[in-house]
């Protein structure tokens, strides 16, 4: 379990980040924080592991605050991956899977032997193991910085708009092969994205921001979709533009679902 | 030609002790200029003074200061420690920029992921920063390369013995021929020891696309 | 070491040293006027061909390999080879400065075309611009900076390095520091240098700030 | 064949081994004498090296004062010059006597050589015959007159000051070119770009280009015999006994021949030249 | 109206782009390419305007073939919006605007007066138009691309994803100016993208394309989804993945419409 308690955040260049933040991140469960761009993701979402240090509050790892943390170790502990992949680009895919496990000091060949087992979870081929990062496409390089979040077993995950750089069908895959391995490894995930579609999919609890970190409402997506807090939300979903205000059309006997704005959403099962 | 090979053995003297003269400024000037350059990129504040004194030092003339360094040093005067010094300062003066510069373009992401994987600080600069510098290291240390290995025929002027002899002593001969066979090995050694580099880069930064390009 | 210096600050305070065809006034304006007419000449041989292989991208691989096998020339053998060919005077030392000055000028120009944005390039191009239009609208001002840096460097180079054409007999500054070394009047030698020092810095100077003004504008 | 490691030039003097280390300045002439004198002493059992080209006269001098050169043809006017730069003294006998004084701890000369080396002043043919010159002192009558020679012409007392003091001769238009009278310097003369030009007297191109070396009625320039300066710890009776013989063979001639071969077509080293004087001189 | 007749492109290089491709582009209407990355959208939408040229077959403008036109005077006749708005970041927003008019001889003056108007029309504020591009978020500076698209009032618009790079929230907006804008203007629009969902609002007819500028299915975006012409085009327009095919369920009252993924779609009208 995670748990922010009164978290405040102002850089040192005076600059607000987050003002007073408080949520509670079950263990084993997807929580999504999701919000546009500066309200205050990334820096919420780097106090777990102490990239960021709050300037208030506290943010707790099973009841322990993470400030009293050797804040290497920390980080050691905990997977993180982030939108643009960050692999070292001069160490093979391989090497750079492995490089968490030889930061704890796990012997070369184990580590390398862990880290393919970690390329074949996130579904990579194993000829692609001993290329250089340039050398693959953007999604197989996300799906790299996955596995390399993974090798280590960490109980906690972050990602910070891991799939934000791909093309939609890319993503499309990515985000299914993350439902995937949730379902198998049951991690506590902490998703930072400011795509509501992929917040709705991803979320078992989702978390949408205002600017400076402040929670506009928290929930399951349906509970969401069903109830929103207020007009920004209506609007941050999409409630206000049509898009999420569906009507039925009859067209060559299928039920075609249409949205508000005239675009055809899908077939009615 | 005919003279070429009746002062075969002289050249050949010259060109070993020309080659040696520019590989040991180029080595030490990096040696000395890359923690220099990683200290300067950390801290803007003093960037800006230490990149200056490097200007500084390079637009020095060459001549006069191997002419005053025997003073300053207390070195014979046919030392050649004293091209080696004064060498040494003109690639140190180049390549703290370059190595300033080429820690300056480390993608921010790919570091901030190092730290956030756990590498400790001096695992991150060992590990992460030093070899992503290399490509950008090593064109600096290509440029370098070549203008140290033109530089040290100004050493003959004041009687450090090189290649640069032969342009001097072809001067005061009247024999173009030895002047042009002077250059011709002169350049031979810069690409020479450009191949030495780009071959090194190639072993140590075999990710590299570009080994290095002169800027 | 000390006691050079302050006899190098006597002779810059003799106000001999500061009149007259071998005064400071007269040899800094000659080292001025070399070092100018050394990188006008070479500008113009070098930075068409440079904007022209950075906007065409052809013979970028021969502009490499020759600016590469340029700067490997050592200018005392291109001096001496010089003067042995057309004698003494002023051919000799400028044709000597100015292959010393094309690489810095050609890499500049087609590096600085090179940086400049593709997908700029190539909307201007798709808004209907002729190649001309192009170069001079777009890829030049752009590569402003860079190219600047190539004259930035080639300038310092030349002013430097004209010292050692005094060895053959050209005038400038350099002959405080040939003169000097040859009664060894070190005073002398480092006066020169200082003066050149000076030079450098001031030239350095003056192409950081249009530098920048130039990066402003880009 | 000639030339020493020169990266090990800075401990040779701590380390200093029996052999005689000749230096030599870096124009043709002196590498020939220091072959010479190094032939000459290795025929007689006396081992010695060469350490040639080296470009300035302070260096050698410092070198020879530090104990990495032992050995070196000097000249003895230039000598006295660099030793004394106030020397008045430029009949040869009196240069002799007022370097033997002026030489400082240590370092020694031999007997000088008759063979003589010196700055001259040329003209060309056309010029004598034009403006009627055939010593320095009818230089006087020519206006804006052009010079050509070494930097060091400038303010030595045989230079331009000279000519000032003893000839009466201004407004000298002066272009200093460091070859030593050699090639350029013969070049702006023959291209009319000077009047006059220094060149060393035992220069081959004088004859070649018909120039006409100006007499030196008030003798401005010094004496300048071959002579050479050693070491005295590196002196022996035996080394002086070669070198004087070598120097009384030697003369003003053999120097302008030497000179003539070491320019020849094939550009022979040094050594080679050196080589053949030595044969046919009975050194070998 | 744009017709290609069997073009055909293979670059300098000898890479195949586009094997055999046919389509009518009727007048007045927008055509959207859809098609994942490298299927020769780019390819296909440069022959328009001459910057790429075929090399097989022709691209004609109400029955004049491309080819024969001056490719400068072309171009200068053609609106250009692309990826990366491609302004010139030396150039003020306005100017950058101006370029198409002063290319064709427009005094500055009037020029700048028409850049104002179509920077107005693109719904930017006046007060952006003195700064420079650089100065401007992504979205404003795709709203000046496609400004600077209008502003020569041409009859054909090539958009190259002009929305690609914007976040989600922002190329919403985009998405719905560039359809009011339609509306008014009635330009022939060929437009590019990868996104499905971008082609089903925006296009009046969709063209569907596989690699090789190969067209899987051309039509409205309702008769695609209603009758896919095959697993290529069912799976690339989602029908397979179940984000297509939607059912309901009510949550606190609503009836909320939950795709196949388990994601909240929507609300039923
Ligand atoms: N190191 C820093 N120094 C100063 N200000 C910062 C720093 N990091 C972030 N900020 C500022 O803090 C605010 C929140 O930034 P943060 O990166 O957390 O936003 P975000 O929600 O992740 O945005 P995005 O979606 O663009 O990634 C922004 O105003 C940002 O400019
Ligand atoms: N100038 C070129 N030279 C060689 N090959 C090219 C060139 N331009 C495009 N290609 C190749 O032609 C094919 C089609 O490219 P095109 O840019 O048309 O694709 P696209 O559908 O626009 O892709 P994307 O969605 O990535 O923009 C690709 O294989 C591409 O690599
Ligand atoms: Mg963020
Ligand atoms: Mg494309």
């Amino acid at each position: 379990m995670i748990e922010y308690r009164n978290v405040g955040k102002t850089f040192a260049d005076g600059t607000p980040a987050v003002g007073d933040f408080s949520l509670v991140l079950p263990s084993h469960t997807t929580t999504v924080l999701v919000g546009s761009s500066g309200c205050g993701k990334t820096t919420l979402l780097r106090m777990v592991n102490r990239m960021v240090d709050p300037s208030a509050g506290q943010v707790l790892i099973d009841d322990v605050d993470v400030a009293t943390r050797n804040p290497v170790d920390l980080r050691r502990s905990i997977g993180y991956v982030m939108q643009h992949a960050g692999l070292l680009p001069h160490r093979r895919v391989v090497d750079n899977v492995a490089v968490p496990l030889r930061l704890v000091g796990v012997p070369r060949a184990e580590a390398r032997t862990r880290a393919l087992d970690a390329l074949e979870k996130v579904g990579l081929d194993a000829a692609l193991a001993e290329k250089y990062p340039r050398q693959l496409s953007g999604g197989q390089q996300q799906r790299v910085g996955v596995a390399r979040g993974l090798v280590a077993d960490p109980n906690i995950l972050l990602m910070d708009e891991p799939f934000g750089a791909v093309d939609p069908i890319v993503r499309d895959d990515l985000q299914q092969e993350l439902l995937r391995l949730q379902r198998e490894l049951g991690k506590t995930i902490v998703f930072v994205t400011h795509d509501i579609d992929e917040a709705f999919l991803l979320g078992d609890q989702v978390v949408i921001l205002r600017k400076g970190g402040e929670v506009a409402q928290v929930g399951t997506p349906a509970e969401i979709l069903a109830a929103p807090a207020d007009d920004f939300v209506r609007s941050f979903v999409g409630l206000d533009k049509g898009r999420r205000t569906l009507r039925i059309q009859e067209v060559d006997g299928q039920r075609i679902v249409v949205d508000g704005e005239g675009r055809a959403a899908g077939v009615l099962a | 030609m005919t003279w070429f090979l009746d002062n075969f053995s002289h050249i050949r003297d010259l060109a070993l002790t020309h080659l040696w003269l520019s590989i040991v400024p180029v080595v030490l000037g990096f040696v000395i200029a890359v923690p220099v350059g990683w200290w300067a990129q950390r801290h803007s504040r003093w960037r800006a003074l230490v990149l200056g004194s490097g200007g500084i030092l390079y637009s020095l003339p060459s001549l006069p200061l191997l002419v005053i360094l025997p003073g300053i040093l207390g070195t014979s005067f046919l030392d050649p420690v004293n091209v080696v010094v004064v060498l040494t300062l003109y690639a140190v003066a180049l390549l703290v920029r370059t190595a300033a510069d080429a820690f300056a373009q480390l993608p921010p992401d790919v570091l901030d992921a190092a730290t956030a994987n756990g590498h400790s600080g001096l695992q991150r600069v060992v590990r992460v920063e030093l070899p992503l510098a290399g490509p950008v290291l090593l064109a600096g240390v290509r440029v370098v390369s070549v203008s140290t290995v033109s530089l040290v025929t100004v050493g003959a002027i004041i009687g450090v013995t090189n290649l640069g002899s032969l342009f001097t002593d072809g001067f005061r001969r009247d024999f173009t021929t030895e002047i042009v066979i002077g250059v011709l090995a002169v350049v031979a050694i810069a690409l020479l020891l450009d191949g030495l580099w780009v071959l090194l880069g190639r072993i140590l930064l075999p990710w590299s696309t570009k080994t290095g390009r002169a800027a | 070491m000390s006691s050079v210096f302050v006899e190098a600050a006597d002779w810059l305070a003799d106000p001999v040293h500061w009149s007259g065809v071998d005064g400071i006034p007269h040899r800094l304006l000659e080292h001025v006027g070399y070092s100018a007419l050394t990188v006008a000449i070479a500008s113009v041989v070098a930075l068409p061909l440079g904007l022209w292989i950075g906007h065409t991208g052809r013979f970028r691989g021969f502009a490499i390999a020759l600016t590469g096998a340029v700067r490997a020339l050592p200018t005392l053998g291109l001096l001496t080879l010089a003067v042995l060919w057309v004698g003494i005077g002023l051919t000799a030392p400028i044709v000597a400065l100015v292959v010393l000055a094309i690489p810095p000028l050609l890499a500049g120009a087609y590096a600085g075309i090179e940086a400049v944005d593709r997908r700029t390039v190539d909307a201007a191009r798709a808004q209907g611009m002729t190649e001309w239009q192009v170069l001079a609208r777009v890829e030049v001002p752009l590569a402003l900076p860079l190219i600047l840096g190539g004259v930035r460097s080639a300038v310092l180079q030349v002013v430097a390095t004209a010292t050692i054409a005094a060895y053959i007999g050209l005038g400038g500054l350099g002959r405080y520091l040939i003169d000097g070394v040859a009664v060894r009047d070190y005073p002398q030698t480092l006066s020169g240098s200082l003066v050149v020092v000076l030079l450098a810095l001031v030239l350095d100077g003056a192409f950081a700030v249009v530098q920048r003004l130039a990066v402003r504008a880009a | 064949a000639c030339g020493g490691d020169p990266t090990k030039a800075g401990s040779d003097g701590d380390s200093k081994g029996d052999a005689i280390v000749v230096g030599s300045a870096a124009f043709g002439e002196s590498e020939i004498l220091a072959e010479i004198y190094a032939g000459a002493l290795n025929a007689d059992g006396i081992e010695a090296t060469t350490r040639l080209d080296i470009d300035q006269r302070e260096a050698y001098i410092g070198a020879i004062k530090e104990g990495s050169i032992d050995l070196f043809p000097e000249y003895t006017g230039n000598l006295l010059l660099f030793l004394d730069p106030n020397a008045t003294a430029t009949a040869p006998d009196e240069v002799n006597k007022a370097l033997e004084a002026a030489l400082p701890k240590g370092l020694d000369i031999l007997e000088p050589s008759a063979a003589e080396d010196k700055d001259s002043l040329n003209v060309t043919a056309a010029f004598a015959k034009e403006h009627d010159v055939t010593s320095i002192a009818d230089l006087a009558e020519v206006d804006g007159l052009k010079l050509a020679a070494n930097p060091e012409f400038k303010t030595r007392a045989y230079g331009i000051p000279g000519l000032e003091k003893l000839y009466g001769i201004t407004d000298i238009a002066f272009t200093a070119i460091s070859d030593g009278g050699g090639p350029a310097t013969l070049k702006a003369l023959t291209s009319g770009k000077v009047d006059v030009a220094d060149i060393y007297s035992t220069t081959p191109s004088i004859a070649a280009n018909n120039l006409v070396t100006l007499e030196d009625p008030k003798n401005l320039i010094a004496a300048q015999n071959v002579v050479p300066l050693i070491r005295e710890d590196a002196t022996s009776e035996k080394v002086a006994a070669v070198l004087d013989e070598v120097s009384e063979k030697l003369t003003t001639e053999a120097l302008l021949e030497l000179n003539t071969a070491l320019a020849g077509p094939s550009k022979p080293s040094a050594a080679k030249v050196a080589e053949q004087w030595l044969k046919a001189n009975g050194f070998a």
